[in-house]
C-alpha cells in the first residue's frame, strides 16, 4: 500500500560516503523515480524496515539478508555492488603478521561477535589466544594508542584513516577463509516486487546506470556526498572511490549475483549455525 | 443516660436560653428526626421559670413562647447524632469508645477535655474526615450541607497569599472570582487581617495564620462550623473580639457550631452547651446547657454566674 | 556588576578545566587522538558552524517535542498511579521498563511504528525520560500533605480540583526536579535516537567518530550539553519564580 | 491468601499483554521478526539459560556497583552543591553534561581509562546514574523544614551532624525517588557500557542484534527489566520500612 | 528610657522579690558588664521597704541582704542586653525599631503583645537564629551557654519517635545514650508523656506534639529557656500543673527565661516581670517588675494582687 510506485524510499546502512556513490549518482528521474535516499547511522535497523515497508529499498549485506529469510522477513536482493567482501581485520604491520590465523594468536581483536565471519574465525582457529572485545564501530583510538590491537574494518575506510594517523596498518580480508557474501545489496521487499515489479526494474536500472557513472568518474557525486556528510573529507572521498573499485568491478556484470555464490553463502550460515532452516539460494535475489 | 443538674437561676435571658433550646428541639425533632435517634438524646433539663421535663421520645415539650424571639427564628445549621462511635488507633486503646451525643440544629457546643483525651478524633469523624471504626454518625439534613472547619493547626497552602487562602473555599465551591474575593476580604477584615491580603504563609506569624485559617473557615455560610482551638494562638484581646464576631455570627444565624477549647471561660462565655469528656475513652463527664444570658457582652466575663459555670466545669474537668 | 559578580563564579571552574585540558594536550600529556585541546574543539565549532548548528536545532527540536510528551504523559501516568496502592502495584513496574530497555535493541520497532527520521528521534527521547517525570511527580503527588487533602475534602473538592489546585502544586518542587532529570536524558535520548533514525547531533557524532575527528565529536557533545543545560536553566528560571515566595528549596 | 490478593492484580496487566502479543504474533498482525511471540521469548530463555544468567550475573554486578557508587558520590556530590547557592550556580551545571553527554561518545576514553571489561561497564553505569541522585537528593537537602534546622542550629549542631540527623531523612523520600530512577539508569548504563566493554547482557543483545535473532534480544532485555525491577523493588523495599511511620508517600 | 510606677505593697515577699532583682543587678553588673553596657538598662524601681533607687551606670545600689535566701543563691542564668535592635522584612514597616532591653540573669519574663506584633521575632533574635538588621545582643557571660528554644509550634522531627525526639538535645550535644533516654523520659514524664514514648509525631494530638516539644527543651539544662506560647494548645488543668513546673524549676537554678504567652493570667502567675510590647515597631509599652511574691500557688490566681497585676497588662494591651 505505499502512495505511488514512483514515490520510492532507500534506506541506506550508514551515512552518504563513496560505497554508496552509485545511489547518489543516479538519476532516478530520468527513469519516473521520485527517490529519497535515507542516510542510516549506526543502530538504523535497514533490513527491518525493507520488510516491514517503512523502506520500499535498502541497503544490506547478503549475510544479512539470509539470515533475515531464514526469520521469515521476506527480502530479495536486487543488485549486488560489492562483489568481494570488503570486510577485513586491520593490524599492526610492526606485528608481522601473515594471515588471519596469526591475528588470533595473541593481542586483542577487536570484532562483532554477532557477524558470521566472526564465528567462522572462532571456529576455524579458536579465540582462546586472543583477547576479543567488542568492535568499537569505525572508531580507530584504542587500535593506535594499543600495538597489539587488531579490529575489524572495512578495508576501503578504517586502514586508510589508521594511515592517515601516521599507523603503520596492514590488512586481511575476510575473504582469506572464504567467506565471501555480497555486500552494499540493493534489496526491495517480497512484496513489493511483487505488486511493484515495473518500478523495481526501473529502480535497478537507474542504479546500475549511477554506478556505472560514479566509477567513472566519482568527482561530481562525492562533491554532493561530501556536502551531505561534511564529516568526511573531501580527499578521503577521491581515496576511498578509488579504493572501492577492485571490489566492485570485477569480470562479472556489475551487480550480478549468481546462485552458486548464494548457495556457498547458505551453507556457511547454516554450519556456523547462524541459521536453523536454509532457505532456497534462487528465492534469495532477483537478478533483473 | 446522663443527668447533670441545672442550677436555679432567675434571669430572664437564662430562662429564655433554655426555652429557646427546647421550641428548637420541637421544631427539628417533631419534623425530621425519626423516634429511635431522638431516644439517644434523652436528657433531663431544668429552667426553672418554666418545668422541669424529660424528654423521653417524642414526647412534646411544653414551652414559653412568649418571650420575644432575639434569635434567628429558625435556625440554619444541622443537626447531628453520634450514636455508639468507636475509634481505635492501631494498637492503642480505643479513644473515643461507645460515644453517643446528639446536637440539635443551632447549638452552640463547646468541647472540652485534657490533652489528647479525642477532642480532635471527634471533630473529624463528625467533619466526615475520618470514619468511626463502629457506630454511626447522622445528620439531620443529611446532605447539601457546608461544614466548615479550622482544623487545630493552621494548614495553609504556602503558596498561595493569604487573601487567596481565605477565597480557598469559596473557589472550591465555583463561586466567581470578584465575589469571592470580596467575601473573602470582608472575612479578613473580620480577622484583623487586611494589611496582609497580599502574604505569603511564611511571612505571617503563627496568630497571623490562624486567623486566615479562621477567615477561610468564615467566608462560607457553613451549616456545621467546627473550631479546633482556633483561638489559642491568639492574644487575649483580639480573642475577645473574635468571641464577640463568633457569637454575633452564631445569633444571627443560628448554625450549629461545635467549639473545641482549652480556655474554660472561653467556652462558658461563647457556648450554650459545654460537654467535658474525660481523659481516656472520651466518655462525657458533663453535658451541660449553659445557664447564662443569650446575648453575652463582655461584663459578664465578671459575672457570677459566668464563675459559677466556670466553676462546674473546672471541677469535671479536674475529677478523673 | 552585581550580575558580574553573580556569572563570575559559575565560569572560573569551566575556565579552570579549559586551561587544564589544554596545557594538558598541548604538553602531549594526553594524546589529542584521545581528548582534543579545547582550542581545536572551538575551531571544529566555528569551521562547522553551520552544519553543528543545523544539527543543533534539530536535535533540539526533537529533544525539546520528546521531554514535552515525557512531562505530559509522564505526569498523566503519575496521576494515574497515584489513585491507589493497588494500581501503583499492577503498573508502576512497568514504567521501570522505560528505564532498562536499550534504545538500540528496540530500534526495529522505534522505526517501524514512527517510521525513519524525526519521529522516531522524538519517540527515542521520550522513552528515555518519561520514567524520572514519573516517579518524582508519583512521589510529589503522595507526599501531599494530608491535612490539606482533608481541608479539600471538605470543601467537596473532586479529584480534579484537587489536583490542579493542591496536588500539583504542592508536588511541583518534587516535579521540576523529576524534568530536570527528564531534561538532560531527553536531550540523550534524542541523540541516541538519531544514532538510528539520522539527523541532528547523534548523527554529527556517529560520522566524526568515525573519521576520528574527536574534535567534532567533542564539539557535538559540547552542543548537546548547551542544550541539556538550556533545558535546566529554564526549569530552574521556572522553579525560582513558581517557588521563591513559599518553597525552601528556592530560598536562601 | 491475602498475599495472593495483592499479588494477583499486579501480574493481570502482565498477563494481559503475553496473551494479547502471543495471539497478535500467531495471528499474524505483527511480525515475528518485529516482535517475538512471548512463547518463543520463554524458549530462548530456556534454550540459553546458561549464558543469560551468566550474563545477567555479570551485569547486575556492574549495575550494582556503578548504582552504589552513583548513590554514594551523588549523595556526597549534593551535600557539596547545597553548601551554598554561588556554589550551586557554579558547579551544578557540570552536573548535568553527566546526563548529556552519549556514552558511546567517550567509548575511547572509557576504554583507554578503564580497560576493556567491568571497569569500564561500571563507569559507564556510573556516569549514566549519577544525576537524578545529585538532583533529588539536592532537592531533597534544600526541602528541609528550616524551622527543623532552626532547632539543629541552636543546639550547636555542626554541618555534618545536621547533615546526618536532619537532611539526610528529611531528604529521604526524594533521595529514595532519586535512586528509583537511578537504579534502572544504572541498568540500562551497564548495558550501554557492555556494547562498549564487552560482557553481559550487553553483549548478549548486541550478537542478538546483529544475528537478527529478535527473540534472544528480547530475552536479554527482559532480563535487564527483572533486574531494574529487582532494583526498585529493593527501593520500594527499603522505602517502606523506613517512611511508612512517618511520611505521607508511604501511608494509605 | 522606661519609666514604671511600682505600686505600694507590704507583702514582705514582694519586697524580697525586688531586693533581690537588685542583688542581681549588683552581682552581674559590677563584676562582669561594663560601665556603657549597663547604662542602657537604666530603670527606676521602687521598692517601698528598702528604697527607690535610680541605677545610674555602674552606682551601686543599697539593698537590705537580710532576708533569708528563698532562691538558689547565684543565678545559673545569663544576662542579655539588645541595644537599638532593629529587624525589617522587605517592604514592609519594621518590626522590631529601635529595641532596648536589658534582661538581668536569672529573670523570669514574659512577653505579651497582639499578634503579629514581633515577639516571635524578638524570640528569634535572642536565640540567634536570625540577625537584627542592625543592633546588637550582647549575653553575659558571653559564651558557653545553652539555650532551649520552645517554638509556637511544635516542629518535631516526623521519623523520630517521641522519646527520641525528647532525648534530641542531648544527642546533639553528646550525652551518652543511657543518660539521655533516662533523662528524656523524665522530661517527658513532667509533661506527661510516659504512655506515649514510642509514638511518632503523625499518631500524636496537637497539645501532645507541643509537650513533647517542651520535653525537648526542658530535656537540657538551659541557661536561657525561651518559650514561645509553649502552653497554647493545652488544657488548663495540664497548664496549670507545667505552670508550677516551670516555676518550680527557675525557683530552683535562676535560669533566664523568656516566656512569650497571650495569656495575661498566666504572664502574671508565672513572670517576675512582664513587658508589653506595641502592635506596630515592638515598642515596649510596659516593662514592669510584678509585685507578687515569689513562691506561687494555685491560690495565687484568686488573689487581688494578681488581679491587680493583669488589670494592669490588660490596660497596657488594650491602649494603643
Ligand atoms: N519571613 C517573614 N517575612 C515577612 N514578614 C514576616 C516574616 N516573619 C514574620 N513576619 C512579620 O513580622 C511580624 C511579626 O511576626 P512575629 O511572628 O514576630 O509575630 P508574633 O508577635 O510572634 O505574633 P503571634 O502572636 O501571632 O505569633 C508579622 O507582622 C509578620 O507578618
Ligand atoms: N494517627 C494516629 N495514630 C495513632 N494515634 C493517634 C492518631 N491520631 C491521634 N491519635 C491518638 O488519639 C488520641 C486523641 O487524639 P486527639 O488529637 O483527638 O486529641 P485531642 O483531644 O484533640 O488533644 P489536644 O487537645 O492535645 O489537641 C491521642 O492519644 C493521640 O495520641
Ligand atoms: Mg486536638
Ligand atoms: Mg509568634
Amino acid at each position: 500500500n505505499h502512495a505511488a510506485a514512483n514515490r520510492i524510499r532507500l534506506a541506506l546502512n550508514w551515512k552518504p560516503d563513496p560505497q554508496f556513490g552509485g545511489f547518489y549518482a543516479a538519476n532516478y528521474k530520468t527513469h519516473g523515480l521520485d527517490v529519497d535516499i535515507l542516510p542510516g547511522g549506526a543502530g538504523t535497523p535497514t533490513i527491518q524496515m525493507v520488510g516491514a515497508g517503512s523502506a520500499e529499498f535498502g541497503i544490506v549485506s547478503a549475510d544479512e539478508l539470509v539470515v533475515a529469510r531464514s526469520r521469515g522477513n521476506d527480502v530479495v536482493a536486487l543488485f549486488a555492488v560489492f562483489q568481494n567482501n570488503p570486510q577485513g581485520i586491520m593490524a599492526h604491520s610492526a606485528r608481522k603478521l601473515n594471515n588471519l590465523g596469526e591475528v588470533m594468536k595473541g593481542g586483542t581483536l577487536a570484532i562483532q561477535k554477532g557477524l558470521p565471519y566472526a564465528r567462522l574465525l572462532e571456529k576455524q582457529y579458536g579465540f582462546d589466544k586472543v583477547k576479543v572485545v567488542p568492535s568499537p564501530g569505525g572508531d580507530i583510538t584504542a587500535f593506535l594508542s594499543d600495538p597489539n590491537f587488531a579490529q575489524q574494518c572495512f578495508v576501503m575506510s578504517e586502514p586508510l584513516t589508521a594511515r592517515h594517523k601516521g599507523a603503520d596498518v596492514v590488512v586481511f580480508p575476510v575473504s582469506e577463509i572464504g567467506y565471501n557474501p555480497y555486500t552494499t545489496v540493493l534489496t526491495t521487499s517480497g512484496d513489493f516486487l511483487r505488486k511493484n515489479a515495473n518500478a523495481v526494474g526501473k529502480m535497478v536500472a537507474s542504479v546500475r546506470e549511477g554506478w556505472l557513472g560514479y566509477l567513472n568518474d566519482p568527482g561530481p557525486t562525492n562533491q554532493k556526498m561530501n556536502q551531505l556528510n561534511p564529516s568526511m573529507s573531501a580527499a578521503s572521498f577521491a581515496e576511498v572511490a578509488e579504493a572501492q573499485k577492485p571490489l566492485i568491478q570485477t569480470a562479472v556484470p556489475l551487480g550480478s549475483m549468481t546462485k552458486d555464490r548464494w548457495a556457498t553463502l547458505i551453507k556457511q550460515l547454516k554450519e556456523v549455525g547462524d541459521i536453523q532452516t536454509t532457505p532456497p539460494a534462487e528465492e534469495c535475489f532477483r537478478w533483473l | 443516660m446522663e443527668h447533670h443538674p441545672n442550677p436555679a437561676t432567675t434571669d430572664p435571658a437564662a430562662v429564655f436560653t433554655n426555652t429557646n433550646w427546647l421550641r428548637f428541639v420541637k421544631t427539628t425533632t417533631e419534623d425530621q428526626l425519626p423516634a429511635r435517634k431522638f431516644a439517644l438524646s434523652q436528657r433531663k433539663i431544668g429552667a426553672p421559670n418554666t418545668l422541669n421535663i424529660v424528654i423521653q421520645n417524642v414526647t412534646l415539650v411544653p414551652m414559653d413562647l412568649t418571650s420575644p424571639p432575639l434569635l434567628a427564628a429558625t435556625p440554619t445549621g444541622i443537626a447531628l447524632d453520634l450514636s455508639g462511635v468507636h475509634r481505635v488507633f492501631d494498637r492503642q486503646p480505643p479513644v473515643i469508645e461507645n460515644f453517643n451525643l446528639r446536637i440539635s440544629a443551632g447549638e452552640f457546643v463547646a468541647i472540652l477535655g485534657p490533652s489528647g483525651c479525642g477532642k480532635s478524633t471527634l471533630l473529624r469523624m463528625i467533619a466526615h474526615l475520618a470514619e468511626p471504626d463502629s457506630g454511626h454518625i447522622t445528620y439531620h439534613p443529611s446532605n447539601n450541607f457546608q461544614t466548615s472547619y479550622v482544623f487545630q493547626d493552621a494548614h495553609l497552602l504556602p503558596w498561595r497569599t493569604v487573601l487567596d487562602n481565605a477565597a480557598l473555599p469559596l473557589e472550591l465551591m465555583g463561586v466567581a472570582p470578584e465575589q469571592r474575593t470580596d467575601k473573602a476580604l470582608a472575612a479578613l477584615q473580620l480577622v484583623g487581617l487586611s494589611d496582609a491580603q497580599e502574604r505569603y504563609p511564611a511571612q505571617l506569624s503563627g496568630g497571623m495564620r490562624m486567623r486566615v485559617s479562621l477567615a477561610r473557615a468564615l467566608v462560607t455560610s457553613p451549616h456545621l462550623l467546627l473550631l479546633d482551638e482556633p483561638f489559642a494562638a491568639l492574644d487575649e484581646i483580639t480573642r475577645f473580639r473574635l468571641d464577640r464576631e463568633l457569637r454575633a455570627l452564631w445569633l444571627a444565624r443560628r448554625i450549629t457550631v461545635i467549639f473545641v477549647t482549652h480556655s474554660i471561660s472561653e467556652a462558658a462565655f461563647l457556648a450554650n452547651r459545654a460537654i467535658v469528656l474525660s481523659r481516656k475513652g472520651g466518655h462525657i463527664k458533663l453535658d451541660r446547657v449553659l445557664d447564662l444570658p443569650q446575648q453575652r457582652t463582655d461584663d459578664l466575663r465578671a459575672d457570677p454566674r459566668m464563675g459559677r459555670e466556670m466553676k462546674l466545669l473546672l471541677a469535671a474537668m479536674e475529677e478523673e | 556588576m552585581n550580575r558580574f559578580k553573580r556569572i563570575f563564579p559559575a565560569l572560573l571552574p569551566l575556565l579552570a578545566v579549559i586551561a587544564i585540558a589544554e596545557t594538558a594536550v598541548r604538553a602531549g600529556w594526553i594524546r589529542s587522538y584521545l581528548v582534543p585541546a579545547p582550542s581545536s574543539v572551538a575551531n571544529a565549532i566555528i569551521e562547522s558552524r553551520q552544519e553543528l548548528f543545523t544539527a543543533l536545532f534539530t536535535t533540539s527540536a526533537s529533544a525539546l517535542i520528546g521531554f514535552l510528551l515525557s512531562t505530559i504523559i509522564g505526569i498523566a501516568v503519575a496521576v494515574f498511579l497515584s489513585s491507589s496502592k493497588a494500581i501503583q502495584r499492577a503498573f508502576y513496574p512497568y514504567a521501570v521498563f522505560f528505564q532498562t530497555v536499550p534504545i538500540i535493541a528496540i530500534a526495529p520497532l522505534l522505526v517501524i511504528w514512527f517510521g525513519y527520521g524525526m519521529r522516531t528521534v522524538i519517540a527515542s527521547a521520550f522513552v528515555v525520560s518519561i520514567f524520572p517525570v514519573i516517579a518524582n511527580t508519583l512521589n510529589g503527588i503522595l507526599s501531599t500533605d494530608p491535612a490539606l487533602r482533608d481541608l479539600f475534602k471538605l470543601y467537596g473538592a473532586n479529584t480534579w480540583v484537587t489536583l490542579f489546585k493542591l496536588r500539583f502544586p504542592s508536588a511541583l518542587p518534587q516535579i521540576l526536579t523529576g524534568l530536570r532529570v527528564a531534561s538532560g536524558l531527553a536531550v540523550i535520548g534524542a541523540i541516541v535516537g538519531e544514532f538510528i533514525g539520522g539527523q541532528g547531533l547523534g548523527s554529527v557524532v556517529d560520522v566524526a567518530r568515525t573519521q576520528q575527528r574527536v574534535d567534532k565529536v567533542f564539539a557535538a557533545v559540547l552542543l548537546a550539553s548547551v542544550l541539556g543545560l538550556a533545558l535546566f536553566g529554564l526549569i530552574n528560571l521556572i522553579s525560582h519564580f513558581t517557588l521563591r515566595r513559599w518553597h525552601a528549596s528556592e530560598q536562601s
